[in-house]
């Protein structure tokens, strides 16, 4: 039940962001919806790791059992190298937004259009 | 165009709606659930091993000499793809300052802040100012803790260094502007250069037997090759082979990377000609 | 259980937000929505074991990509045309 | 030392990158002379492998740091726990066409690109690229492969913005940024799929256990989605056209070599992850998947060419041929994959499907060749006349006879002409895939003459006609390390188009080999 919760949240935040790459036309709301789908990645991964009645997988704080159990550990490293390049995405994405800006006065997709003939 | 692209996005969704249902549901354990049954105390046990976690969570502690499995996931089995994460960062840092070297221009290196009476920045109120500087040395403290001890408890290269990141963006939002940009730039690309550099040097410092091989965890004694017990135990701060040096060195490529990019944006927001249709906020 | 429906309703916060972000005309308030969802992101990642990269989200995801969004539209304008 | 060679091809344009801040200080000539010897030794490494690998068909692991790097996994269990590199024909092959096309590159970039304080960036980021398309080659781990693959992508994108004076150029790198992040997501979600069943990242490990569930299907289906969305082919080409004329044309070249590299591993992906494992028959539908790969390449093919012809900006043109060229190859391994695993042992496979796949690949390798030396020599063109409008240039042939002979050198490649390299693997794709379906070679041939007819507009546009120097912004000569780059590609291309037989024999056959497993 739990984790049907889970897995529809990463594929619902999936179909929205695509779908707002496709409809939105403001380049840092582009920036903004490719970021959460960065997020339902995450989210997907860290999901996978998980298992009910688990610790973090850190011995120091593990409680001293004789039977015990951690969630998967490397999914969570994955994501944190995931997360810093989703975070130097984002922010080349930004700069390039903002020099378009600088450049031609709009963040608007439809007025950059068509302006890439002739020059 | 965009309909055939929504068409396509609702085929890919019906795809994972559907196969949502098949997926390896987080309830049902995939391998060993538990990690230490019939755990024999040699350093490296491969018995009853299903998967590539469980290996990592029966062997990762005496192969490491790390209490943190993610730590040594990151920094030891996975290190070549921390390596490709820290060129993205450093790779971002380089793109980000050669196209806002084209936005800042000249005067804008050296620009002077304005100032109260005090010395403190005028841009904000006082609160703001006087609580930066307050806050200033927690967060630095609490990032350098997490670099160091990423192979002890939660924490690690990227975390501490963007936790310490925060404090330059801190000082950013409270309209501390840094006075000379071009020291400022050359200090902090200096020093990420200087970690990816020991990163790189400590990978290829194993080379004898591999690339980025541990080749200082459990030399017992020794610098950083303390042995630990199995099982829960407090840790051992000098233990961990060349994870806590990888940790470090990521630590400062992150701190300073994400720092040059954070005062390199803010010196364009403030450069001249840029305040034409901002909006403050 | 417990465990489940506060899972369960953070979820529900976190497509609200998301969907609010994209919605949003005015982008600063969609990227003080997008700081809620980091923030509730973070709360997940902490629940389910995570505390390495809730650490990572919770600085990065919420602080830092906000600053930097902040940043970038007060460099641009701040409504959508 | 030699058997660390895998990483040292990875980490020295990495090593270079990061110690770009201090070599930086040294001046302008030192810098260059440093990372040409860089390339050099990258390409002489590679080649040192060819006598093992490609003759003797030898696998190389690399596997980081364990404590036998040469060992696929570790004593006692089944499956790798590190990041292997692993070396075979077909990678040594992508790996080979990454080290020349940066090597010339180069070369001619430190003509024409102004050196200025920023040129130390483009160099950094020049490594950078190189680094991510030498690990997208070598790699046999998904994850690490994602991480190369944003290596790659966010280089090209800063690259491709380099000149942030130019009005587009920003918005032309935003673009392929945010192609590149969609494609990388959708790829990371296939890997968490794969990783959901099999809990490895490892391709060969996967391949060995695959089950060819449903989940295997969506997530094959988002790893060629988002390979196919990278390498510019039909229903995602858009952005093909503005980036490639927005980017320096060093850099436009650059961009072609990744795009040849995700190709390759789209292949990669598709034979070695979702072939058919060695533990069951496949059951995945390879012909329906041959066929959709058929079919994009054939649309790739006819919309490139259709639309190159009626440009007038000779970048935006090449561009659009470089999207009906990726069809080329689309059809050559989709005839492949048609018939790879069909019920009669592999037969028709040995018959025609095996030689549509070494036209294919071999077409890669030649296209890589003279689509760079095109877009070099458009370089030169646009910086001679200050514009990209075909209708601003005339009368090239008169001043600089190197760029005259070299383009019609690549034009005649490009259009399949006899002594050139295009021609070799042009025919090889033909022959075999009229056996599969004539209609599919009568196509192929028509683009070619299309093709052919495109670039004679731009030769009689741009070279032909009186000499006008008043139209010339730039008059300067070009610089030995221009020519170098021009002359080392264009040589390439004779010597290919004289000695197909070395060639195919040496590198493609092996390299189909490895990738299909069937001799």
């Amino acid at each position: 039940m739990l984790s049907i919760f889970l897995y529809v949240t990463v594929v619902s935040l999936l179909i929205l962001s695509i779908t707002s790459v496709i409809y939105k036309r403001n380049l840092i709301k582009l920036v903004i919806a490719l970021n959460i789908a960065e997020s339902s990645v995450n989210l997907f991964f860290i999901t996978l790791a998980y298992r009910p009645d688990s610790t973090a997988p850190i011995f120091t704080l593990a409680p001293a059992l004789q039977e015990l159990r951690m969630v998967l550990p490397s999914p969570q490293a994955l994501i944190l190298t995931n997360i810093v390049i989703g975070f130097a995405t984002t922010a080349l994405m930004l700069v390039l937004a903002v020099i378009t800006y600088k450049n031609n006065g709009t963040l608007d997709i439809r007025k950059l259009k068509g302006v890439e003939d002739h020059d | 165009m965009k309909l055939v692209s929504l068409l396509a996005m609702f085929i890919i969704a019906g795809f994972m709606f559907t196969g949502i249902g098949k997926l390896h549901l987080p309830g049902d354990p995939a391998g060993n659930s538990n990690v230490f049954s019939q755990r024999s105390s040699e350093k490296t046990d491969t018995a009853n091993i299903s998967t590539m976690d469980d290996y990592y969570l029966r062997n990762g502690q005496m192969e490491t000499g790390s209490n943190n499995i993610v730590t040594s996931v990151v920094f030891d089995y996975r290190g070549f793809d921390t390596l490709g994460e820290a060129a993205v960062l450093f790779l971002v840092v380089t793109s980000i300052s050669m196209l806002l070297f084209s936005i800042i221009k000249g005067k804008d290196l050296e620009e002077t802040v304005l100032t109260d009476s005090d010395g403190f920045p005028a841009g904000m109120t006082r609160i703001v100012s006087i609580g930066t500087v307050l806050m200033l040395p927690i967060i630095m403290a609490f990032g350098a803790y997490l670099v160091i001890h990423g192979h002890l408890s939660p924490g690690g290269g990227f975390q501490g260094g963007a936790v310490m990141a925060t404090g330059t963006a801190l000082l950013v939002i409270s309209s501390f502007v840094v006075r000379n940009l071009q020291k400022t730039y050359k200090l902090f690309s200096f020093f990420e250069s200087l970690g990816l550099t020991v990163f790189i040097v400590t990978g290829f410092a194993g080379m004898g037997i591999s690339f980025l091989h541990n080749f200082l965890a459990n030399n017992d004694g020794s610098f950083l090759g303390k042995v630990i017990p199995l099982g829960t135990n407090p840790g051992f701060l000098n233990s961990g082979g060349i994870l806590p040096i990888l940790s470090t060195a990521v630590g400062i490529e992150v701190f300073c990377g994400i720092s040059i990019i954070l005062v390199l944006l803010s010196r364009a927001l403030n450069a001249r000609g840029s305040q034409k249709g901002g909006h403050k906020c | 259980m417990t465990f489940s429906v506060v899972l369960s309703i953070l979820c529900a916060v976190i497509l609200i937000t998301a969907v609010l972000s994209i919605l949003f005309r005015d982008l600063m308030a969609a990227v003080v929505s997008y700081a809620v969802f980091g923030l509730v992101m973070t709360v997940i990642y902490f629940m389910l074991d995570a505390p390495d990269v809730a650490i990572a989200e919770a600085s990065i995801g919420a602080a830092l990509t906000v600053c930097i969004f902040v940043i970038a539209i007060r460099m641009t304008r701040r409504r959508e045309e | 030392m030699t058997n660390h060679i895998p990483v040292l091809i990875i980490t020295l344009p990495l090593i270079a990158a990061f110690l770009q801040p201090v070599t930086g200080f040294a001046g302008f000539k030192l810098r260059n002379l440093v990372i040409i010897t860089i390339l050099l030794v990258l390409n002489g490494l590679l080649f040192m492998l060819v006598p093992d690998v490609a003759l003797q068909g030898k696998t190389i692991y690399y596997t980081m740091g364990a404590s036998d790097p040469s060992q696929f996994t570790q004593p006692g269990i089944s499956f790798p726990v590190r990041i292997v590199l692993k070396i075979d024909s077909f990678s040594l092959f992508t790996g080979i066409i990454v080290g020349v096309v940066t090597l010339t590159t180069f070369l001619f970039s430190t003509g024409t690109v102004k050196e200025d304080k920023r040129k130390s960036y483009f160099s950094t980021l020049f490594l950078l690229f190189t680094a991510g398309l030498m690990g997208m080659s070598f790699t046999n781990d998904l994850f690490n492969f994602f991480v190369f693959l944003e290596i790659s992508s966010i280089s090209g994108a800063a690259l491709v913005a380099y000149r942030t004076y130019r009005k587009h150029a920003p918005y032309a790198g935003y673009k392929y940024i945010l192609i590149s992040t969609i494609a990388t997501t959708f790829f990371l979600f296939g890997v968490g799929i794969c990783y959901a069943q099999y809990g490895s990242f490892n391709i060969q490990y996967i391949n060995s256990v695959l089950a060819h569930s449903y989940l295997d299907k969506v997530a094959m289906l988002f790893i060629i989605v988002a390979m196919a969305m990278k390498a510019g082919s039909v229903p995602m080409h858009m952005w093909v056209p503005d980036t490639y004329a927005e980017a320096p044309a060093s850099i436009s070249a650059m961009l072609k070599a990744s795009g040849m590299v995700t190709l390759c591993a789209m292949f990669r992906f598709t034979f070695s992850l979702f072939g058919p494992s060695s533990s069951g028959a496949g059951k995945i539908n390879y012909e329906t998947l041959g066929w959709i790969v058929i079919v994009l390449g054939v649309l790739s093919m006819f919309i490139g060419v259709t639309m190159a012809l009626i440009q007038h900006d000779v970048r935006r043109l090449m561009a659009f041929h470089a999207v009906s060229q990726t069809g080329y190859m689309l059809l050559g391994v989709g005839v492949g994959i048609a018939v790879f695993a069909k019920g009669d042992g592999g037969a028709a496979f040995k018959a025609f499907g095996k030689m549509a796949m070494v036209g294919g690949i071999f077409h890669i390798m030649n296209n890589a060749f003279y689509k760079n030396l095109l877009f070099l020599t458009s370089g030169v063109m646009e910086r001679r006349f200050g514009t990209r409008n075909l209708n601003g240039m005339i009368g090239l042939g008169h001043r600089d006879t190197l760029t005259t002979v070299v383009f019609m050198i690549g034009a005649l490649a490009i259009a399949g002409i006899p002594p050139f390299n295009g021609f070799d693997s042009k025919l090889l794709i033909y022959e075999s895939v009229y056996k599969f379906s004539p209609v599919l070679a009568i196509i192929a041939m028509f683009v070619s003459v299309m093709t052919l007819a495109s670039f004679m507009k731009v030769f009689y546009s741009s070279f032909m006609g009186p000499r006008r120097d008043d139209l010339i912004v730039e008059g300067a000569p070009l610089t030995k390390g221009t020519k170098a780059g021009l002359i080392i590609l264009a040589a390439l291309i004779i010597l290919t188009g004289l000695f197909p037989g070395i060639i195919v024999d040496g590198i493609i056959e092996p390299a189909v080999t490895a990738l299909t497993q069937i001799r």
